[in-house]
C-alpha cells in the first residue's frame, strides 16, 4: 500500500483551496453587491471552465502550456517554470477548475449581507479592506466553509484535468484519484477498494471535524 | 458650525419628489431635529454622514468642507467621523457587546465607561440576537460613541427605552458629550424625551 | 439495430476503413465504441450493450470469455507494431542515445499496468538497459490515445506508441519515426471475440463481422495502417 | 456536424438541474437551521461522492446497478428499469455527483436568513410549506440561481461519470463531453475545438441570459 | 379572558434567572403593558404567540387551552392566529407593502381599508428597503392586521412614529378592533402614548 498518491492529493487539494480562499474571497466580494452587466459577464466567464469536460479543459491547458507553444515557451525560458507535467501546473489547473464552486456561492453570501452593516463600519472609521476582513468575512464564514470544503472535496477527486496535464508521475503528478483509476482499469478491484475507503475516511473525519468546529463558535458561550 | 445646502430626489410612488434643506446647526451643541415620517430625517443624517449622496449640495463643517458638488469634493464617511445611531441599531450580529465597542477604540477604560453609562455591564459578553430591544438600542448609541466622534447623529435613538433609564442615560450622557465637545444632531418624534436635554431645535417639513 | 463494436484505443484509426469496408461488402451498419480495454472489459462484464470486442491483447477477451461473456474463443486478429516517435527535429534513428540525451527531458509511454503498448515498451528499454536511466524522465499515459496526444501536440519530444499513428495523421504531422525491432518485446496480439449481447438479436451480424476481420481484405487494411497479421 | 451529442447534453443537465431543484431545496432547508451532529454526518455525506474520481464513482454506481448484481436485477425484473448504459442511469449518476453544489450553497443561504422572517410568517397562519415557498425562497432566489448555474455547468462538463456508466451510446449516452473527448483521442482537434466553442457559447449565453434576467427582477419598478 | 402562568429561564452572563409571570387578560379590550428594558416584555408576547417555548406553562384563551406543558398541550403558532407587530418589524424584503397585507388575507377591500388607516396607499407598491422608518414600522401594524386576528399583540409598535401620525392611527384602529373583537395586548415604554386608547395596564417587574 503506497501512501504517496494519498498524501500528494490532501496536499495539491488543500494548496488549491488555501489559494481560492486568497483569490475567491475578494474577486467574490468585487462581484457582488453591483450588478452590471461587466459584472455578470465576468461571473458567467468564471462558470466557463466547468462546461468543458476535465480531460478537455486539460488538452487546451495541455496545448497553452506545452514547450512548444509561445506561452509555455516563454515561461520556461524566463522563469524556467514547467506547467506540464509538474505539480505547479495542477495547482493552476485546479484553481482554474474550481474557481466557480469558491467565488460563486461566496457572492451570493456578500448579496445577502444588509447594506447597513457596511455603513455602519465606515462611520466607524473603517476602511473598505478592514471592513471586509473584520465584519463581512466573519458573517458569512458559514458560506465560505461550505465553499471550502466543496473545493477541497472537488480538487480531491479532480481527475481529467490532471490525467491530461500530469502525466502521471509517481511522487509528483501521481495523485490519489489517478492511483485509484489505474486500479479500476487494470481490474485490480481490492487495491481499488482499499484506495476509495481510505480516501473516504480521511475526508469525511476532515469535514465533519470541520463542520463540528464550525457549530462551537457559532454557539455563543451562554446557550 | 455646520452649513448645510443640499438637494435629494426621493423616489416615490409618482416621480420624484425633491427634498431641499439648507441650514444651519451650531456645533457643540445637541440639536434635535423633528418631522413627520417619511419626510426625510434620516436620509438628512445619512448625507451628512457621507452614505447616501445628494443630487447637488453642499456640506461645510467649521472650516472643513465636506461636500462641494460642483466642484466634485465629496468626504469618504470614514473621513468624517462621525458617530450614527441607525434607527434600525445595523450590529454587528457576530460581535459582542463589548467588541462592537473595542471595534471603535482600543481604549479599554474608555469601554468600562461606555458600558456603565449604558447600563450594559452585564451583557458585556453577549451577541446582538441575544439582547433585548432595548438593549439593543443602548448598544447602538455606545458604540457610536465609542470612536469618540467630532458629530454624533442619532436616528431616534431612545424610541425603546423606558423612562428611568432614558432619564439616567440622558443624564450621564451630557458630561460625556461636553467633554467630547461633540456636536449632536438627534431626530426624535417626543420634544418631551429630550426637553431640558437638547439646546436647539430644528424642523424638517 | 446496428451492430455495436468495442474497440481499444490503438485501433480507432484502422476501425474506420474497416467499417467503411465491410459496410460496402455486407451493407451492414456499424456503431463504434472506443476506450481503453480495461474500461471496456469492465464495462461489458456489467451489461454494456456491445455485440464485439476488439482489445489491445488477448488478456482482457480472454479473461471475458471464461467469465461466461463471450460467445466465440478469443482470436488474435492483429499483431501490434510498437514505434518511437516525435514531431520535432530530432535524430530518431539513433532513439537510443536520444532518449538519454539531456535535451529530451519528458519521454510518453502507455501506462504499463493498464495498456499493452506501454508493457510493450517497458519490455523493450529494460531490453536495452535504458529503463532505470530514463525513468525519471517517463510521463505515462492513460491509454495509448493519450501518448499520441502528448506526442502530437509537442507536450513531450518524444513517445512510445502504436505503428497506427502514423499512416492516419501522416499529411497533418511531420512524424520521425522509428520502429522498435519486434524482438526486443513480446508479441502485442490484439484478441477479439463476440460478445454473448449479441444474442439479443446481432448474432448473425456479429458472426459476420468476425470471420471478415480475418478476411484479406481486412488484413490487407490491417496492414496498411501500421498492423501486422498472421 | 452532428448536434445529437450537444442536444443530448443539454436535455440532461436541464433535467439533473430540475430534479436537484425538487430535491435539494428542500433537503438544503431541512439541513438548515438546527446543527445537530446528526445533519451535520448527512452533510458530509452528501459531500462525499465529490472526493472519488468521477470515473471511479462511475465503477461503482457501475457495480451497483449492473444487472449482474443484486440491486441491478431487482430494479430490471421489477420495474423493467436498467440504470446502466441508459439515459436514466446517467441522469441518476449526474444527481448523485452534483447534489452538493446544489444543497451546500442553498443551505447556507437558509442558514443566513433571520429567524423572525419565518416566525412572522408563522404568526400570519402560514403553515411550513407555505413559509419555505413564499417568503423563504424567495429571499435567497439569488443564492438558488448561482447554485443551479453551477449544477447545470457541472452536469455539461460531467464526464468521468458518464464515460463509465453510459458506455458512449451515440444517442443515447454518448453527450457533448464524450464525444469532445472522443475528437480529442482520436486527434480530430478541429472538431474537438467546433463542439468546444460551440457548447462554450450555448452555455455562455444561457448563463448571461439567466443571471440578466435575475438582475432585472432584483429591482423595483421604482429605480 | 386570557389565563396565563408561565416560566422561562432567562439565559443571562452570570447563570439563568426565572422569568415567572402568572396574570390574566381581559379580552376584547386594549391593555397596555409596562416594565423594564429587558425585563422580558418581548418575551412575554412571544410565548403567546407560540414563538418562545417557556419551560413551564399554561395559557388558556377563553375556553382553548393553548399551553400545558405538564399535558403536553402546546398549539402551533399557526393555530394561535394572532396577529404580532414585532419589535423589529420582522417584514418580508422580498414582498411590496400591498402583497404585505395580500399575504394575510385575500380581503382586496380589507387591504385599502388598512392602507387608508396606515396612511401607506403611497407606498403600496414600495418594498420595506424603500420605506422610512415610521413607514415600516406602519406596515409591521397593519400586517400584524391583515389576518383579522382574535388577540393582537404589540411591541412597541408606536416608537417611530410622529405624534400627528400616532394620534390619527390610534383613532382609526380603535373601531377596527371593536369590530374584529380582537383582543390587544400592547407594550409600550410611554404611557402617554397609548393614555386613554388602552384600557387596562399591566405591569411586569
Ligand atoms: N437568545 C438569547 N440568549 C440569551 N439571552 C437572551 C436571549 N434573548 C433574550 N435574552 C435576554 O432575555 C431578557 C428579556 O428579553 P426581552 O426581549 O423579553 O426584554 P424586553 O422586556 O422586551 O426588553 P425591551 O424593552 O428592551 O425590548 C433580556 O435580558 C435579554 O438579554
Ligand atoms: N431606497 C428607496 N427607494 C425609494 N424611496 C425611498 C428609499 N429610501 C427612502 N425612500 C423614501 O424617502 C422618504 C424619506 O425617507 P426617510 O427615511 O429619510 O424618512 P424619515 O424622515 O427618516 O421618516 P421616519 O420618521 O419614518 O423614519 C420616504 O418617503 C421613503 O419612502
Ligand atoms: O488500446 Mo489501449 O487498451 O488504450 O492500449
Ligand atoms: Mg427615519
Ligand atoms: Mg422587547
Amino acid at each position: 500500500m503506497d501512501w504517496t498518491p494519498i498524501l500528494l492529493s490532501l496536499k495539491l487539494s488543500f494548496i488549491t483551496t488555501l489559494i481560492l480562499l486568497f483569490i475567491g474571497l475578494p474577486v467574490a466580494y468585487w462581484l457582488s453587491g453591483s450588478h452590471s452587466i461587466l459584472k455578470i459577464i465576468l461571473e458567467a466567464i468564471i462558470t466557463m471552465p466547468l462546461v468543458l469536460p476535465p480531460s478537455v479543459l486539460g488538452f487546451y491547458l495541455l496545448l497553452t502550456f506545452s514547450p512548444q507553444n509561445a506561452l509555455g515557451k516563454w515561461l520556461q525560458d524566463t522563469f524556467a517554470l514547467q506547467l506540464v507535467f509538474s505539480f505547479k501546473g495542477l495547482v493552476l489547473a485546479s484553481v482554474i477548475y474550481s474557481l466557480p464552486f469558491m467565488i460563486s456561492p461566496v457572492k451570493s453570501a456578500f448579496d445577502h449581507l444588509p447594506k447597513s452593516m457596511t455603513e455602519a463600519s465606515y462611520t466607524m472609521g473603517k476602511s473598505r479592506t478592514e471592513t471586509f476582513f473584520l465584519i463581512l468575512l466573519p458573517n458569512i464564514k458559514a458560506s465560505i466553509l461550505t465553499a471550502a470544503v466543496l473545493t477541497f472535496a472537488h480538487t480531491l477527486g479532480e481527475f481529467g484535468v490532471v490525467l491530461m496535464i500530469g502525466g502521471n508521475i509517481p511522487g509528483i503528478t501521481k495523485v490519489a484519484s489517478i492511483a485509484i483509476y489505474d486500479s479500476v482499469e487494470s481490474m485490480d478491484y481490492a487495491n481499488a477498494n482499499y484506495y476509495s475507503l481510505l480516501l473516504f475516511t480521511i475526508t469525511f473525519v476532515i469535514v465533519v471535524t470541520v463542520f463540528v468546529l464550525n457549530r462551537k463558535s457559532a454557539k455563543s458561550p451562554l446557550e | 458650525m455646520i452649513e448645510v445646502d443640499i438637494l435629494k430626489n426621493i423616489k416615490t410612488y409618482n416621480g420624484h419628489h425633491p427634498l431641499r434643506i439648507k441650514t444651519t446647526f451650531a456645533t457643540n451643541k445637541i440639536t434635535q431635529i423633528f418631522g413627520p415620517s417619511g419626510i426625510g430625517k434620516t436620509t438628512l443624517l445619512k448625507i451628512l454622514a457621507g452614505l447616501v449622496q445628494p443630487e447637488q449640495g453642499f456640506i461645510r463643517v467649521n472650516n472643513e468642507v465636506w461636500l462641494h458638488t460642483q466642484k466634485q469634493i465629496n468626504w469618504l464617511p470614514q473621513q468624517r467621523k462621525v458617530g450614527f445611531v441607525f434607527q434600525d441599531y445595523a450590529l454587528f450580529p457576530h460581535l459582542t457587546v463589548e467588541q462592537h465597542l473595542l471595534y471603535g477604540t482600543p481604549d479599554k477604560e474608555y469601554v468600562a465607561r461606555l458600558l456603565a453609562i449604558g447600563q450594559m455591564q452585564a451583557f458585556h459578553q453577549h451577541k446582538p440576537k441575544q439582547l433585548s430591544g432595548g438593549q439593543q438600542q443602548r448598544l447602538a448609541i455606545l458604540r457610536a460613541l465609542a470612536i469618540k466622534p467630532q458629530i454624533l447623529l442619532m436616528d431616534e435613538p431612545f424610541s425603546a427605552l423606558d423612562y428611568t433609564l432614558k432619564k439616567s442615560l440622558l443624564t450621564d450622557l451630557k458630561p460625556l458629550l461636553i467633554e467630547l465637545q461633540t456636536t449632536c444632531l438627534v431626530v426624535t418624534h417626543y420634544p418631551l424625551e429630550t426637553e431640558g436635554w437638547a439646546e436647539l431645535s430644528f424642523t424638517l417639513e | 439495430q446496428p451492430l455495436r463494436v468495442a474497440v481499444a484505443a490503438n485501433a480507432q484509426f484502422v476501425i474506420k476503413p474497416l467499417q467503411k469496408d465491410f459496410q460496402k461488402k455486407t451493407k451492414l451498419q456499424i456503431e463504434i465504441i472506443t476506450g481503453s480495454s480495461g474500461k471496456l472489459t469492465a464495462q461489458i462484464k456489467n451489461g454494456a450493450p456491445y455485440d464485439v470486442f476488439l482489445s489491445a491483447d488477448m488478456e482482457y477477451p480472454t479473461n471475458l470469455f471464461k467469465a461466461g461473456f463471450g460467445l466465440s474463443a478469443p482470436k488474435v486478429y492483429a499483431l501490434g507494431s510498437l514505434i518511437v516517435c516525435s514531431t520535432s527535429e530530432v535524430a530518431i534513428q539513433n532513439w537510443q542515445q536520444l532518449l538519454l540525451s539531456p535535451s529530451i527531458t519528458k519521454i510518453a509511454l502507455a501506462n504499463p499496468e493498464l495498456a499493452p503498448y506501454g508493457r510493450a515498451t517497458q519490455e523493450a528499454m529494460r531490453q536495452y538497459g535504458l529503463w532505470d536511466k530514463v525513468h525519471p524522465k517517463l510521463i505515462f499515459g492513460e491509454s495509448i490515445a493519450q501518448v499520441n496526444t502528448y506526442i502530437t501536440t509537442g507536450a513531450v519530444k518524444l513517445g512510445f506508441t502504436s505503428e497506427a499513428l502514423i499512416y492516419e495523421n501522416s499529411t497533418k504531422h511531420k512524424f520521425k519515426w522509428a520502429r522498435i525491432d519486434p524482438k526486443a518485446y513480446s508479441t502485442i496480439e490484439q484478441g477479439m471475440v463476440v460478445l454473448s449481447h449479441a444474442k439479443k438479436g446481432n448474432y448473425s451480424k456479429a458472426m459476420q463481422f468476425y470471420h471478415y476481420l480475418s478476411s484479406p481484405a481486412a488484413k490487407q487494411i490491417l496492414r496498411q495502417n501500421g498492423y501486422r497479421v498472421l
